[in-house]
């Protein structure tokens, strides 16, 4: 979680620098996206991510050096090769992928890899993230009835951090939370407070368990804080209060654990310093190695638009 | 060898193609017990199951979202989209996501899908039950579309496309589906994407065509041949990537070019293959490169006298040749 | 509703001798249909109809003759001019369309004509019809989600038939009802035996005022029986068990009101025969009328393609 | 007269429509309070109000059937989708919907609504912010599609697009928004839906373009008249109807044709305009119809290199005058 927000966080300065076209954070959003991920079992389920799952690309082992490689544009991008923005593409290791920028595209799609585990007999799950802005897609509602209706293993887990962009919950939907919207399609839908591990954690599981048995489909909404402005091309001072900036700072779950910890006596000051530290050294290590790394050729472009074997199977 | 309409030849090759493969399945509206609203999937719901012949609800863009969901995790699905006019709210889907798969993940994650479209006017469709899609999905890289219009061409293609491992856009010409009969060899076999066929050989000028119009074309070729007129016929057959060779062989050798098609002209299938001809064959040309298709209006009354006023037919094909040979 | 009945009838022997291309029926939706006109206000709300909105334009007004011109494609046919299957287009005197066979479409079009009139401070309503199967539909979601954040005087009237052709409800929703989505969107749903004339009009009643008074929309579902095959191009018993039809069949609801008017003495046999007897004879003489009448020009198909005048305001 | 950029000029056009009719309303996805991602409503929520810059949930097909329910009554909706790139869940209410509106109601509605649409690359915007997505609009009878690429030419076309009657697709190349600047005029003008432009007069070959490419053809044009080659380069702003006279007219005088295009080539405007030309020009033509755009593979990578690469330059398009003009 640290060694994410140390890595989120030089990603924008990348940005700043020029060096990095544009970024999206996950800073707020960590403590659900690895507790999330920790419920699950990376070595057979499926994860549909979202542009904004640093911390969850992270927690399924993708090293800070992968990272950078994506947001840097160099030939060795894991998820696309560059061709895409970063986080986009499919994951070499962990079946992780994010095939694009258009919101809510991935709620089908992840409908659809639980339909074939369950024509597989696989107990394999899939989890699919998106944010409060995705759920107003048509797509989302479809996706969410069909799986619903075949009782598919799916975790539908919603990053609700009442804004897309600018755009605030009451002028997106008009009820209060998305996960009210799951006794439409039959399955649970949960809240959760997205800054506490403990408690994301116990609603992923309850729903793997659930989703492993047979049972079908989750919905788990849980609220975050978008930290940091949309993107590093938006400054949301335009359209957020002040107060509305301070009470959302208080929620930083980085800040939350590291007390919590503390309070228990299982983190000390200097510890917690430590931990900084080492991070802070990993990225800047990172940062090293990547920024010498080469581009990709203008060849390879032309790569993989169909099937070159002549695609038959 | 059995003699099939394009339905039948369609309807045998899913069924054998789920009897090779258990990773094809089919997904779509009323595909099950119903067989499809045009029965080309009757009777695979008794013997494939219901895991394997998936009754959707109503809303194509989840049909094409989750067979490109179950294809990128092992499947081959096969999506029915009822018919072309309801494509669109899978637009999306389709030529947003499906088509750049393999290239946006670097090779990574592959769609092995295909996608049934029933199109094409002269059924009494009206605005919404008669339009031509082919237009975007012709025009968008990573995806093939493929069109037959003999049952023939509609096996051998449609094996092939759902062995691809890519999408598929596969279109149905609804008007040929009982129309247009033919033998189909009952053994497998498969016709490579990406090759047109001279359906009729000819040394004045050529036709170039596809679906419905083919067999038009067709008619109107031999109508000429009354009058002293030799017309080549090439059925493009696949429409991306398009056979660019056949057509510069063709038109090359016989100098003048009429391309004939139902959808809009503007912008669409005949404009690429005018364009094509208008690069590659310049010099070898003996006259304008010429396009018949229907008035630029929507795509089709349900009116009977205007729906017919509204397609090209034989006799508006064999005035375009008259006119074409003459210069 | 009889006369309804009668020209629906008439419609489908009309296409057994090859005269209509197609037809779909209400014949089962009737009660639905027209006790929900009934609480509306024709001179000023907007109707938003699908195909099987038979009943309805007759309850709007629209007389047997124009119903034929759609079936038979006359040059006169008021909706579209025989460009459109039968119920296509718009209606020349009331403000009710259905631009076209696809399904859904309607709902965000009926926010927008909602929002327009909540903008101009007109108290119209919207009334958008639907059946179960385009519940599935992202456009669903989509408007509902619209009209409950802007509380628009729009009622979504769906009449759940059970079956989108030959799929049947529990392939469609892993729910038992359409209605009880609405709370996901913030607004009333409600459910409604639609073969009780009094029930669904009260409900729409209720929902009419809400929507007149600014506080929004209401979800209505009745329960209807589509008492014939989906259009004259199917054949249910490929798909309907013959107790499904038998049950099916005890559900129509000219027969339940003629009952009840009868138990309740307001109605008598020979009364009833007369009104029957009535009905047939005004649809012999617009079958008549309308046989007789001329079919478009093909010079009219290049009307009205885009404005002719330019099209400046 | 001012100077203006792109997005300064449609802001402007935006705002000027809105106080001259009140039936103006906007709507889209943080057009509100944040003024739009590239600030095209910068400040109207607070000279309009919530009513009229409606900020609307993450839907773009409902945006675009809300707009086209609001048009059938009374409004004039200026529904902004955010990027080209998220068009597409919204095809069905614009092709399907929208553009058959007054022709499905032989007359009786009609929807006066115009469709913003940021497209275009060049802006390190990856697979999925640099897309162009004219082609099926252009296709689709009932739709008008305009493109201009001038803070001129977009006020003119804008003012009519608001006040036109039927659905207008406006395109906006997203990396002309801040890099073109120009004089426009402070007072009310418009300019006609379907009249292409000559924007640099010559003798030698005529180059088509529109959009971003209409700047890089007239740099390539300055670069050639160093080498003696005389280059006519066409705008053709409106992208349906195309302009078919001014094609044919430019061309025909002369004789040579290079089309120049960032969209993929197959089955796209290009394909059009030389089917104009190879039907209309053929006696007139000293050289074959040429076509200049990107690869065919999806548009277009992140990675600066390549996405260099893949665009058409000036020096691309230098190379193809010199080439033609050899012949
Ligand atoms: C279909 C589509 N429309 C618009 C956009 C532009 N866009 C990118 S992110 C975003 C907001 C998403 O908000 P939310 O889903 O809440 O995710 P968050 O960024 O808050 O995590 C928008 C409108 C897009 N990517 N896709
Ligand atoms: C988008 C779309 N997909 C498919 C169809 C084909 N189709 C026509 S009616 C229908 C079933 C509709 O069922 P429902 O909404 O329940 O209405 P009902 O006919 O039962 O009244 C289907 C699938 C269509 N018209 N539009
Ligand atoms: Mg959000
Ligand atoms: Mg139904």
């Amino acid at each position: 979680m640290v060694l994410s927000r140390h890595l989120d966080e030089r990603v924008w300065l990348l940005n700043r620098q020029g060096k990095a076209a544009i970024a999206a954070s996950a800073q707020g959003h960590e403590a659900a996206q690895l507790a999330c991920i920790e419920a699950t079992d990376p070595s057979k389920d499926h994860y549909l991510i979202y542009y904004r799952q640093f911390a969850a690309m992270m927690a399924l082992g993708t090293e800070p050096e992968e990272m950078l490689r994506g947001f840097l544009a160099k030939t060795d991008d894991p998820m696309s090769g560059a061709r895409q923005f970063p986080l986009h593409g499919a994951h070499p290791r962990v079946d992780l992928f994010n095939f694009s920028n258009v919101i809510a595209t991935q709620l089908p799609q992840a409908a659809g890899v639980a339909l074939a585990d369950k024509l597989k007999g696989s107990d394999a799950v899939t989890v699919v993230f998106f944010g409060d802005g995705a759920s107003s897609q048509g797509d989302t509602h479809e996706a969410m009835n069909f799986a619903g209706i075949h009782k598919l293993p799916v975790i539908f887990f919603c990053e609700n951090n009442r804004y897309a962009i600018s755009v605030p919950l009451e002028k997106q939907m008009g009820v209060e939370s998305v996960a009210s919207r799951a006794v439409g399609y039959g399955f649970p839908g949960v809240q959760v407070d997205g800054t506490d591990v403990g408690a994301v954690y116990e609603v992923t599981n309850v729903a793997i368990e659930r989703a492993r048995a047979g049972d079908g489909p989750t919905l788990i909404e849980a609220s975050v804080e978008r930290l940091l402005p949309h993107t590093t091309d938006d400054d949301h001072t335009r359209y957020r209060s002040s107060e509305d900036i301070v009470q959302m700072l208080n929620r930083d779950p980085i800040r939350i654990l590291a007390e919590l910890l503390k309070r228990r006596g299982q983190l000390t000051d200097s510890g917690d310093e430590e931990i900084h530290a080492l991070a802070k050294k990993r990225v800047n290590l990172a940062t090293d190695t990547v920024d010498a790394e080469p581009y990709p050729s203008v060849e390879s472009m032309f790569d993989h638009v169909i099937d070159s074997s002549g695609g038959h199977s | 060898m059995t003699e099939r309409t394009v339905i039948e030849a369609v309807r045998a090759t899913i069924q054998a193609e789920m009897r090779r493969d258990s990773s094809v399945i089919v997904l779509g509206e009323d595909v099950g017990i119903r067989g499809g609203v045009f029965l080309a999937t009757d009777g695979l719901i008794d013997e494939f199951g219901e895991d394997r012949v998936i009754d959707t609800p109503l809303a194509e863009s989840s049909i094409c979202g989750i067979a490109l969901g179950a294809a990128v995790n092992g499947m081959r699905p096969i999506a029915e989209i009822q018919f072309a006019d309801f494509v669109w709210p899978a637009i999306n889907q389709l030529v947003g996501e499906a088509s750049k798969v393999r290239y946006g993940t670097n090779g990574v994650k592959t769609a092995p899908m295909t996608v049934r479209v029933p199109y094409g006017g002269g059924v009494r469709g009206g605005l919404y039950h008669s339009q031509s899609i082919e237009v975007l999905f012709a025009h968008t890289p990573g995806l093939s579309v493929v069109a037959p219009a003999t049952p023939f061409d509609a096996k051998g293609l449609l094996a092939t496309a759902i062995r691809t491992n890519d999408p598929v856009i596969f279109l149905e010409h609804k008007r040929t589906y009982r129309l247009v009969k033919g033998d189909v060899p009952d053994a497998d076999y498969t016709i490579p994407i990406g090759k047109a066929e001279i359906k009729r050989p000819g040394t004045d000028l050529t036709i170039i065509a596809y679906g419905l119009m083919l067999h038009y074309a067709l008619q109107a070729a031999d109508m000429a041949a009354a009058n002293g007129i030799s017309v080549e016929v090439l059925d493009l057959r696949t429409l991306r990537p398009l056979d660019e060779d056949a057509i510069v062989e063709s038109v090359s050798r016989t100098g003048k070019a009429l391309i004939v098609q139902e959808d809009t002209l503007s912008v669409s299938i005949s404009s690429e293959v005018a364009a094509i001809i208008g690069e590659r064959c310049f010099f070898d040309l003996d006259g304008p490169i010429t396009r018949l298709g229907p008035p630029e209006i929507p795509p089709m009354p349900f009116s009977p006298i205007q729906e017919a006023a509204f397609m090209p037919s034989p006799d508006k094909i064999l005035a375009a040749i008259t006119k074409l040979a003459e210069i």
